[in-house]
């Protein structure tokens, strides 16, 4: 959802002069020509923001992104003063929150695969890997199907695989997660609820 | 300013080089430190391009200034860091004449006592100015306090050294005519030796150790 | 007196040490994280950097009851109303904003470091890689653009808040007293009046890193105040003595100019 | 969490104990010295270790890990003793005067039905006695021997000061400040909280320690109450989404039940899960189970669901009657072999699992792995890890680039249960792809693979409904949140009111167990409206009581309901018992203010009134609580690894209903001279979970680059070591070198008259990365958990810490 400009701009009531500096009659008019300096503070400005939530810890911290309306990409991220729980504020990890997107060098951006016996990943497509994992799903499945338990009661399960996580992906995927295991047959079915 | 025959030789080549060196880079030292030392004075920086150049121009002239003030006291010292009693004390008495009007100052050496403080300012501050200014050169080496008294040391270097760089200009070249070819060519009329210099150029006549520009030999070779 | 001064208030008895401002700093001037090492304390960088502006030092005491505390002070530039870096820039890149805070013209800046031992609080840092300082500038751009500064914004606790001087000071003081015990207010009776001001829970003494009475060291009060003037005045005296010597004196006669031959040696 | 953050700030008192929430919660604590700030709310600490928590916190208040249940049993013992409880509510609102049978007894740490062998009660006695209608028998009175309320005094009678403060290490005059300032909240007109996280669910009385606590704000009528509640601080983003949808062997999406395999028939099992009341009075809620099990097998099957073939049941997998299937127990039976492949998403159990050298041992005999991330880890290459050798481990690794937080569109769940929608900024770079889609291209390639070739009950797979995408071919989670929220499949008219087919299911009270309506997930039903508006995207800033509901912003579960058992914050004639926070008020008709837990008349209305604990079968809050595994009272037992070798309290040391693994690889060692320190786990403010989203962000490694162990300055002086010192910590079933932070915040306790110190690390570090970070501090935990939940017992377990000689 597109914030407007104001409510981006407008200052978190909890802290401080619990108002915007222009209200304080604190003079902004422009002064010096270091327009770089202000560079940032400016493309902020005519950035689209974008909100979201935070990912660490279960409050529920409101964010902003703002997003370069040419190439697309975040450049700044920062608390929601509209937030109702935040009010703006984020802790170390949310302030860092930028560094989660694909401007941290870290992120996977390939599907990546490491062949039995292997000491590397290597590079693969999406289809190639999808059809692989679901050959490896059915063969497994199929082989160790346990139709019937030990007292003969059906239970129609599959014990040889298993699905862990996520606590950190959004809830529909949640939910998507929880009952394709359960198609599958999986009992073992756990997340970091439990660690 | 070609030497002309009869003048008398006060400087050899290697003098007028270290001179050289050390009045430049002391000229060059003077003016960047000055363009990064007052606001008014940062346009001094744009012939290099800017503020940033001007200090990689003040750090590295000194790094010239640095073996020609250790040379230059190396050849000056017994002539101009000694003064010589009492003349040179009478002479300051009546600041050599400079000021006001004396009918015949105190005859001095080589170097009269005026020329013995400046040489000992720049001798002294010079080295504070070395040791200060390479302090400067890298504070996060030292403690804040010791380079903030290098920089106040610094600065009194150049307040001391200045005025007396200035007068040292004022009368080698206008104050003084007949001076300046003493450091660009090395030699000076003998009206020039007389008046500045006579108990020196007595001394060397009686040495026999004057050089006159034109003569085969030193004078010396005949005693 | 400049209506448009604002004072950032630090109230240390406030601070849950979760940094938010410290990485806000990093994320909205862009200043990346560096190799550290654990050195036996949560307070890392172990000291402000070049890339780190703003720093929350951690420090365990027992108070005169016995009672452990731990002390939490978020470290960064004080923006002194009398600053000791702008007087000793040499280039105008340390300036003393509408806000009475001090900005910073990185591009200005010629890496002279004459501020980094200027600084009573020790806080502008050398970038060896940009041949510049940097420090906080309270996110100049920020309030120019009607913002918080990033730091105030991040915090959760209203341990950082921002506003008019005269009603953070108020603020500052009436924090104190609610407080009582040893709380105080740090930062509006020197260096001429700070623009971020501290309510302390302990005396300033027990603070590891805080001068107890900062002051604009006295050799840059010597140097800049008074030799600076006098320099001027000593180089001008002989400028003007050289003239007016030349003039009224005029040049020493010694012949120098005569064209009669010298004589030989000896007499 | 029954409240929700912005509530913390109404309590009188908050007793955060298993939490560290300045560090873990910081915008939660916020609310906290909120509150403190202005309404002179009370934090009280309670902790091993003294932390940024602490540092703010009125007082701190030492105490050895895992004796939580010991602390609040003698605050029990203190309530019921000093009269603190809050009668009215206890009476009224409670099972406190319900008569257990006669049969039921507690002797020497066992309650009655234990059977030794199978380490399992059986619960025939811990039940009430029942009158002629079969409602439970009642003494309002409390004084019946054999009420719940003199049961529970009779039990906790135990717990007096001095033994309470020999076993936890805990002085008396410290037990006495937070019984005292606690107990105070037990008036109507006060509120007291708990705040709790991981410090109370790990450990092997985990379940117990937070229905302690349960029982004390029962007791002191806090619960349902602005203020008040018992609240987890949840640690991971979406882990109140992800436990609402159920990734949990035991519970499907709403915390429905897995079948199990004795239920052979649909019939069976809704037969088994919907309770039944005598009482009618009692809402019981729940008597609604088959509406919300059929909705949501239709909501898989869709019209392949049928009332013929059971909507799907009997395709679903049976868990064995009473087998545990948790995270322990799957690598459990991956080291011995059985588990041949496995999907890890956005987890990093290699560093998070208890005993993660059995974990990385287990990982290697697996024949696939599927990991989703979006970065790599320890997991994801664990075939690459120390001291293995990648040439002879056979597993293909998948490791696929998952799309971050702000690339997607979907919903959150925050540990208040407010589902917030978020919004894609930006695309996510390289091949990267939300999980859902993932998800989808997996069973839909299964699919294609069974619909080609057959295979083994291939029905649900084949049936299950999977097209959650969009036009574009990519993931809809809009899609998906609408089938969880649920439809009418065909139009229904309810209450004279019409419901077209297709349109969304506004509340889970219209959900029906005919397949005439589906619902992925009933406790959702309702966050969309009738007309597909989606509620969780609301950025309404309206607070209509004042009390920082925000009933317009997002929407919380159930059916927007801000404060659970909001009810009991009235007296049975529906007045606030708290006119100044006045949650809730009955104007003689209706509610009025937060979303009603049920909009009956209060319990006074003999005719039409209800009691206020609408989910529980008899109405009231269970101090009595026979659902649990190891008594319906909890009790104190010594952490399975303790310096202890007798429980001060019985003869019984441990959990008697421990689930204990028995591999050569599960080595314990307490009360041993060999590990003499106990040893916690944490996290850091700094760092999150297992540390494999933030160790790869230079901006948080720089504040917090390597693990370390927490040690007293007391036991660093007599082990010679010195701050920031690398040193060994070891246990029985490994060791990791670390940096020493030697603090003043560790304190020895002094415990049955000998002094225990404690040391504590961060479950932050892993091998991966960075390089020279330190491995996981769960090398050294035991994998043992809680007899309910199988929480492994990470926060309590014994170490030996020694000074390491390295060469430069």
């Amino acid at each position: 959802m597109d914030v407007t400009r104001r409510g981006f701009l407008r200052i978190s009531g909890a802290v401080g002069s619990g108002v915007a500096l222009s209200s304080l009659g604190i003079n902004l008019k422009p002064t010096k020509a270091y327009a770089h300096e202000l560079d940032k503070m400016n493309r902020v400005k005519a950035a689209k923001q974008i909100t979201t939530i935070c990912c660490y810890c279960a409050v529920g911290c409101g964010l902003i992104c703002s997003v370069d309306k040419v190439t697309g990409k975040i450049f700044n991220i920062e608390g929601d003063p509209d937030h109702p729980i935040n009010e703006g504020s984020l802790c170390a990890k949310g302030a860092g929150f930028f560094d989660l997107t694909e401007a941290n060098k870290y992120r996977l951006q390939k599907v990546l695969y490491r062949a039995p016996m292997s000491d590397r990943w290597e590079e693969k497509d999406w289809n190639w890997a999808i059809a692989r994992i679901a050959r490896l799903i059915k063969d497994t499945r199929d082989k160790d199907f346990i139709t019937k338990n030990s007292k003969g009661q059906i239970v129609n399960r599959t014990e040889s695989i298993g699905h862990l996580g996520s606590s950190n992906v959004d809830s529909e995927e949640c939910w998507l997660m929880s009952v394709i295991s359960r198609t599958m047959g999986l009992v073992y079915v756990d997340h970091q609820a439990r660690v | 300013m070609i030497p002309k025959k009869g003048m008398i030789k006060v400087s050899d080549t290697f003098e007028r080089i270290v001179h050289w060196c050390l009045a430049i880079s002391c000229i060059v030292l003077m003016l960047s430190g000055l363009g990064m030392m007052f606001h008014s004075f940062n346009f001094l920086a744009i012939p290099v391009g800017g503020l940033k150049n001007l200090k990689l121009v003040h750090n590295f002239t000194g790094l010239i200034f640095i073996p020609s003030l250790f040379f230059a006291i190396l050849v000056w010292w017994k002539e101009a860091a000694i003064f010589d009693v009492p003349d040179d004390i009478e002479w300051i008495k009546c600041a050599g004449g400079y000021l006001w009007h004396v009918e015949n100052p105190p005859e001095t050496g080589k170097y009269n006592p005026g020329q013995k403080a400046f040489f000992i300012a720049v001798a002294v501050f010079g080295i504070i100015m070395i040791i200060s200014g390479l302090i400067m050169w890298f504070p996060l080496e030292f403690s804040a306090s010791t380079v903030r008294v290098m920089f106040f040391l610094h600065a009194l270097g150049f307040f001391v050294i200045f005025p007396f760089f200035f007068i040292h200009l004022y009368l080698g070249t206008i104050g003084v005519p007949g001076s300046f070819p003493a450091i660009m060519t090395g030699y000076v009329t003998r009206a020039w030796c007389e008046k500045q210099c006579p108990k020196w150029l007595r001394e060397m006549e009686e040495n026999g150790t004057l050089e006159v520009f034109g003569e085969e030999k030193p004078a010396a070779e005949h005693h | 007196m400049n209506k448009n001064e604002l004072v950032k208030l630090i109230d240390t008895t406030k601070c849950t040490a979760c940094r938010g401002c410290q990485v806000a700093c990093k994320q909205w001037n862009e200043m990346p994280g560096l190799k550290t090492r654990n050195w036996g304390s949560y307070q890392n960088p172990p000291e402000l950097g070049w890339n780190t502006w703003t720093l929350v030092r951690f420090q365990e005491y027992v108070d005169s009851k016995g009672i452990l505390k731990w002390l939490f002070r978020k470290e960064g530039c004080m923006h002194c109303t009398d600053a000791a870096c702008v007087k000793v820039c040499p280039s105008n890149a340390l300036y003393r904003t509408e806000f009475g805070t001090i900005g910073l013209h990185a591009s200005l800046c010629i890496g002279c470091k004459e501020c980094i031992t200027a600084c009573p609080f020790d806080v502008p840092k050398y970038n060896p890689h940009t041949d510049t300082i940097l420090k906080c500038d309270l996110c100049y751009d920020r309030l120019k653009g009607g913002e918080l500064p990033a730091c105030v914004k991040s915090c959760p606790t209203g341990a950082l808040s921002i506003g008019k001087k005269e009603v953070m000071i108020e603020n500052a003081y009436t924090r104190a007293k609610e407080l009582g015990g040893d709380a105080n207010v740090y930062g509006d009776t020197f260096v001429g009046g700070t623009h971020v001001l501290y309510v302390l829970g302990e005396k300033p003494e027990v603070y590891e890193n805080l001068p107890a009475r900062p002051a604009v060291p006295l050799t840059i009060v010597a140097w800049k105040d008074w030799f600076k003037p006098l320099s001027l005045i000593a180089a001008g005296g002989v400028l003007i003595g050289s003239f007016f010597h030349y003039i009224t004196h005029g040049p020493k006669d010694t012949g120098g100019n005569s064209d009669q031959t010298c004589k030989g040696g000896g007499e | 969490m029954t409240n929700h953050w912005i509530d913390l700030q109404h309590s009188d008192c908050i007793l955060i104990m298993g939490s560290n929430a300045a560090e873990h919660h910081p915008i939660a604590f916020k609310w906290m010295l909120r509150g403190k700030e202005k309404n002179g709310t009370k934090l009280i600490h309670v902790d091993p270790r003294f932390t940024r928590t602490s540092a703010r916190c009125d007082y701190h208040v030492p105490l050895r890990s895992g004796t939580d249940i010991a602390f609040l049993g003698g605050m029990i013992n203190y309530i019921l003793n000093s009269d603190k409880y809050f009668k009215d509510y206890v009476v009224n609102y409670t099972n406190a005067p319900f008569i257990v049978v006669k049969d039921f007894d507690f002797n020497d740490g066992l309650f009655t039905g234990y059977d030794k062998a199978e380490k399992k009660y059986s619960k025939e006695t811990w039940v009430f006695e029942k009158d002629a209608a079969g409602i439970p028998k009642k003494d309002p009175s409390l004084t019946d021997p054999n009420c719940v309320f003199q049961l529970m005094k009779k039990h906790y009678s135990r717990y007096t000061l001095e033994k309470v403060s020999s076993i936890t290490g805990v002085s008396r005059e410290d037990l006495m400040k937070v019984y005292t300032d606690y107990a105070s909240t037990g008036a109507g007109d006060r509120a007291g909280t708990i705040c709790y996280a991981l410090g109370w669910t790990h450990h092997s009385t985990g379940t117990q320690n937070i229905r302690t606590m349960a029982m004390i704000q029962l007791l002191l009528g806090n619960i349902g109450i602005c203020g008040g509640g018992v609240n987890a601080l949840r640690g991971e983003p979406n882990v109140q989404g992800s436990t609402d949808h159920c990734i949990l062997y035991g519970n499907l999406p709403g915390y429905l039940k897995m079948p199990v395999a004795s239920l052979d028939t649909l019939e069976k099992y809704l037969k088994k899960y919907t309770p039944v009341t005598n009482d009618p009075q009692s809402p019981n809620y729940y008597r609604n189970y088959p509406k919300f099990y059929i909705s949501f097998l239709k909501s898989l099957f869709d019209d392949k669901a049928t009332p013929e073939n059971e909507f799907g049941y009997s395709w679903m997998p049976k868990l064995d009657d009473g087998t545990p299937y948790s995270l322990m127990h799957l690598f459990d039976a991956m080291y011995k072999g059985t588990v041949k492949g496995l999907f890890s998403v956005g987890t990093d159990p290699a560093v998070s699992s208890p005993n993660a050298n059995k974990v990385r041992k287990a990982l290697e005999k697996l024949d696939w792995l599927v990991s989703a991330n979006i970065f790599d880890n320890e997991t994801c290459s664990f075939w690459k890890g120390p001291g293995v050798d990648p040439g002879k481990v056979k597993t293909e690794c998948f490791l696929l680039p998952a799309s971050a937080t702000m690339e997607k569109e979907g919903s959150q769940t925050n540990s208040g249960r407010w589902v917030q929608w978020k919004y894609k900024a930006a695309r996510a770079p390289g091949d990267a792809i939300p999980v859902g889609e993932m998800f989808i291209k997996i069973i839909d390639a299964v699919k294609a693979l069974y619909a080609g070739e057959g295979g083994i009950n291939p029905e649900p797979i084949l049936n299950f409904k999977s097209d959650y995408i969009n036009r574009n071919g990519a993931f809809s989670a809009l899609k998906a949140a609408r089938q969880i929220n649920g439809f009418f499949l065909k139009d229904t008219i309810i209450d004279g009111k019409t419901f077209r087919k297709g349109q969304q299911v506004p509340t889970f009270g219209m959900l029906q167990d005919d397949g005439s309506t589906c619902s992925g997930n009933w406790l959702m039903a309702g966050s969309f409206t009738t007309d597909g508006e989606n509620r969780m995207t609301a950025r309404g800033k309206d607070d209509p009581t004042g009390l920082g509901l925000y009933p317009n912003w997002a929407w919380a579960w159930p059916v927007n309901r801000r404060i659970l058992y909001n009810r009991a914050s009235c007296d049975i004639n529906g007045r606030p018992y708290n006119p100044k926070r006045k949650l809730l008020e009955w104007t003689g008709h209706k509610w009025v203010g937060d979303v009603p837990d049920g909009g009956w008349a209060p319990m006074a209305d003999r005719e039409n009134g209800k009691y206020p604990f609408i989910m529980k079968a008899d109405g009231v809050g269970s101090l009595f609580g026979p659902g649990m595994a190891e008594g319906p009272f909890s009790e104190h037992y010594e952490p399975f690894e303790s310096p202890l070798s007798k429980n001060p309290l019985s003869s019984q040391l441990n959990n008697p209903a421990l689930h204990v693994f028995e591999t050569d690889m599960d080595k314990t060692a307490s009360a041993s001279d060999t590990f003499p320190y106990v040893c916690t786990t944490y996290s850091c403010t700094e760092h999150w979970c297992s540390g494999a989203l933030t160790r790869w962000q230079a901006w948080l490694l720089e504040m917090q680059p390597e693990a370390y162990v927490e040690i007293g300055e007391k036991l660093a002086h007599e082990k010679g070591i010195k701050n920031g010192e690398r040193v060994k910590v070891s246990s029985a079933r490994g060791f990791v070198k670390c940096v020493a932070m030697v603090t003043k915040r560790f304190r020895p306790f002094l415990v049955e008259g000998k002094t225990v110190h404690q040391v504590g690390m961060p479950f932050n570090y892993g091998w991966l990365f960075p390089e020279d970070g330190g491995d996981s501090c769960n090398i050294l935990t035991p994998s043992v958990g809680d007899a309910n939940t199988h929480c492994p017992e990470y926060k309590a377990f014994m170490v030996n810490v020694s000074k390491i000689q390295e060469a430069g």
